[in-house]
């Protein structure tokens, strides 16, 4: 009865992932968290500066989320693993992101160092979810290696511009058996709405809050309209007709009356 | 004795395993995670990792991220 | 503090409007109106069949909504205003949504004739809001003769296509100081939500509902990207960039370590 | 007497005014409105009004509508 | 046999109409007009300064052309009527583009005053070609009062966005019974072919050729994608597919054959 | 001065490549091939019917076209290579569209598997061009693999859907080096006008034409759209604008003259 | 005297009719459109159209416009 | 003698290399491709290719394609 996101051996009540990346502070975090709703929330791992003590990132995220660590940084599958490995030695879980990227100017994922990370990390009992470019055919490599969703991207990370690979990730949606989450680039709460009417099992959201004037009612809004999709994805629309359908009776009415 | 952490090189001294280093360093254990020549290392068996001239560390947090 | 829509006197807290034509069964009207939280309702008028008893769409509705007749059938500004007047002496309040349509194929309205009803029904102290084709002049000269809002179409009734009036809705929105409200179209709660995200001030929706599947869900569905919309409107997103944005930490992390 | 409701032409006796015209077709007046000769008829007005040959009468309720 | 545009009692072999407005410098425009190949192309009339001395636009016009003087600056019928008037008093013929605009903003046109300046004129001989919002019972009204073709905007003047009217301006198209030519907005090729592929009868551009860096060369591609789309009209598409339909035969090859 | 497009040691006039499968009879495909302009022509092997004489197509493709022979059927790099090794025993030319797709509903392409095909073929000699789902980084593999191009999919295989992939392919127009030219799905001139306005460097377009009403009027609108787009790229465009930019002059004109 | 031009006020002297004033401005006849008080007058009656104190005159001519 | 041409098996006489065969199915030499035992054969190679017993031959052909 209720619609339940299973990843992992988890049950999600929320199809919103959130990424807690460029805020203006970390304390808004905490209540964008939390306007969410979101159960699954990205962080990413970086060097310590040893001579500046910084805050703590996992200090702001609720206890009852689920964190996965992005491999931000990583530029082929080892440095992946080894990223992967790190995050878990933290003792936070083994949901992974898996974000490979050699293309500094539009962060475009490869799909093929992203498909030997997922066959080493599945192996190691990682939950992996990988960050791609849309393709069908990778999509059910990276499924049959163990991947537990597949994350195409909409458009490019942080660019706000939305769904822009619709035609791919409609076929993906349709064609693969495990959940497939649009990740990057969706800029409004009508973007992510769109995502969710296509069938798409959840979104993953984090520029589009950060730069937003207002990130906590930003993340309250993206919230809703994720649960607005999908309840429409639920509901089932009625199609597209070409030519007008009155929604009111039309016939007789004073149109016969005037003489 | 001089080593590698984070990929600079740093000279360190009255420093025997890891657990010295992320207290000299007044890092939280918490919020971190330490790797030692390439392994990761739990914080449970920081003590018992001793360091060496010419080792490689890296110390990484977590921070916000997309 | 709270986002309250003045149209005619009235405070609305719901920005969704709903129509309750083409509904499959009448009992299902009240609980799609329940779930939509709308504020407004509209009605239509049409002949008795003085041969069969009609149950009344009026028992339908909850008490606390304002109901809104359309002139639906009318062909020209007589026509319309005639409607008017008999929707208000049945008592049931006096806000009027006009609507005159010559074009029986895709039911676009007639903007000079719908210009005409708005001043005299204004006169007569009705709340107009008049269906309209997008068009920012007549918008102005329609706020001018004492609309109360304007309507503009997203596309041809009850077609399910969505916002693609965009560009004019848009402009609109920016200059008319009266609210805009999008009738007409809309298709999906993506629509409705990207249309509050343009700052539009409301949706009218019936169709969309009345052919869903599930139009109790559809309608929660919509409500809730109603919200969504306008919660990014007001949260104002940060814009657009064309090229990728990082919402990790990219620098120096591993990059300079595997040596 | 031959009147006409709703663009149809129908002979009715016994009936002298509204009231007797919204009774005798079992209608429910909460639930419609009724135009005589193009006015608009109050329903506290309906016993009023009298009904004479050639009268046209509109009758209409709400129905559902977008 | 031949496909020829009648309008005004002359036939075009042209389907590409020209502005002259905001040229670098009035030399380029005699190029940019033959490689056009444009038959109709419009001017402005405007107060001679008395102080210096301008060069004759019309020198630069070759004498085939038809000559379409639009009443920009006018913000009523009236006005739009006197210009007009002054127009064919200089022995340029009667060809008018009614340009009526009283928002300084998206310059969008007066539908209203529009009709009356159609009406006036098209009583008094002129060939009328009315720049409009995309309205089809306007249009009809248009229509009826005289106008030989309408123009409705596929975005804001100068804008260079494209068609983004497209929804009306196709109902416009099938239901219309005098020429629909898309004026203001087109900013690329592609947006004057897609105007034609719609059924379309012409386009008329300006800003996209002034602004462009090589104007000539701008206007031989507008031109051909023109004719590329009034082609395609012509040749009819075979409509699309949701799903692939393989262009090459994949039946049997090697399929089997790997035993 | 002359625009030419250089693929594997061939200067090639025309940037519109054409497909010659599923017309609806053999001889219109010479039309239809000259109608395009063609260059490059793509055919299709596929095993005799030794019980039935078909006529041979290469007869109807004129001798100065470039043949390039795609590898339909073929669900994996291994069967790619067999094929193309057939088709240049055929003695006609080296030039190989490589085609592997294992998606028999959407026919999306196989880029791991067409990646090896093409580091075998590359090698042996073969003017590879890969079918290709847009990838940035699959791209740069498959570009240093020795592609002498990559074409990606507009929309899957014959469905007449347009530049789908728009954000992908403009990525790919400006960070690879190699020529790209979309392939599949191009269903109107428009579309291809737009392909060539982003950069791209020639289309290839097969269904759209065959499943035209007038397949050969079809040709000559594309390959002019082709162009058209091809120009507007070299010409270079103005730019959008977000508000309305006056294209006659509207100062002063009649507007202080009316008192 | 005095008239207006364009609307502009200005003084001309020894000019009598539409003709005189084209050229003492130094237009060129065949570019330019002449409304005098509101009526256009045709090239060939410009010489017969005198020129009265405040006369208001609007002389135009073809731009480039889209 | 049965060989296997284009996937199914044919019991074939009196045809010893493959321009033999070619011309036995009445196939225009100029038009088809011959695949003797997944070696691509060419055309002035034909009569000096024997075919025997389990052979497997693939003819193909030049078709229309996207």
């Amino acid at each position: 009865m209720e619609d339940i996101l299973r990843i992992g051996g988890k049950s999600l009540r929320s199809r919103f992932f959130v990424g807690t990346g460029k805020f203006p502070n970390k304390a808004i975090i905490r209540d964008v968290l939390e306007a969410s709703g979101a159960d699954v929330v990205t962080v990413a791992l970086r060097r310590v500066d040893t001579d500046s003590v910084d805050e703590n990132i996992l200090e702001y995220i609720p206890d009852n989320c689920t964190l996965m660590t992005n491999t931000s940084g990583a530029r082929n599958a080892d440095e992946a693993v080894r990223i992967a490995r790190l995050a878990r030695a933290a003792g936070c879980g083994d949901w992974i992101k898996i974000e490979v990227i050699s293309d500094n100017k539009y962060l475009l994922p490869d799909n093929m160092e992203t498909l030997k990370a997922i066959e080493i990390l599945a192996k190691e009992g990682f939950i992996v979810l990988p960050y791609m470019n849309p393709d069908l055919t990778m999509a059910k490599r990276m499924a049959a290696a163990g991947a537990a969703a597949v994350m195409p991207l909409g458009s490019p990370i942080g660019t706000n511009r939305g769904l822009k690979t619709e035609e791919l990730v409609k076929i993906m949606v349709e064609e693969i058996d495990i959940p497939v989450i649009v990740d990057a680039g969706l800029g409004r709460p009508s973007d992510a709405a769109r995502c969710m009417e296509l069938g798409c099992d959840a979104v993953l959201v984090n520029t589009a809050l950060a730069t937003a004037k207002d990130p906590v009612g930003m993340a309250k809004a993206f919230s809703q309209a994720v649960e607005a999709g999908r309840g429409a994805y639920l509901a089932q629309t009625g199609g597209e007709r070409e030519c007008a359908s009155a929604s009111s009776p039309l016939t007789g009415f004073l149109t016969s009356s005037g003489e | 004795m001089v080593i590698k952490i984070n990929g600079k090189e740093q000279a360190i001294e009255e420093i025997s395993n890891l657990i010295d280093l992320v207290n000299s360093k007044g890092l939280n254990p918490g919020a971190i995670v330490v790797e030692h020549n390439l392994e990761v290392i739990p914080k449970d068996m920081w003590s018992e990792v001793s360091i060496a001239e010419g080792d490689t560390i890296e110390i990484v947090s977590f921070v916000g991220g997309g």
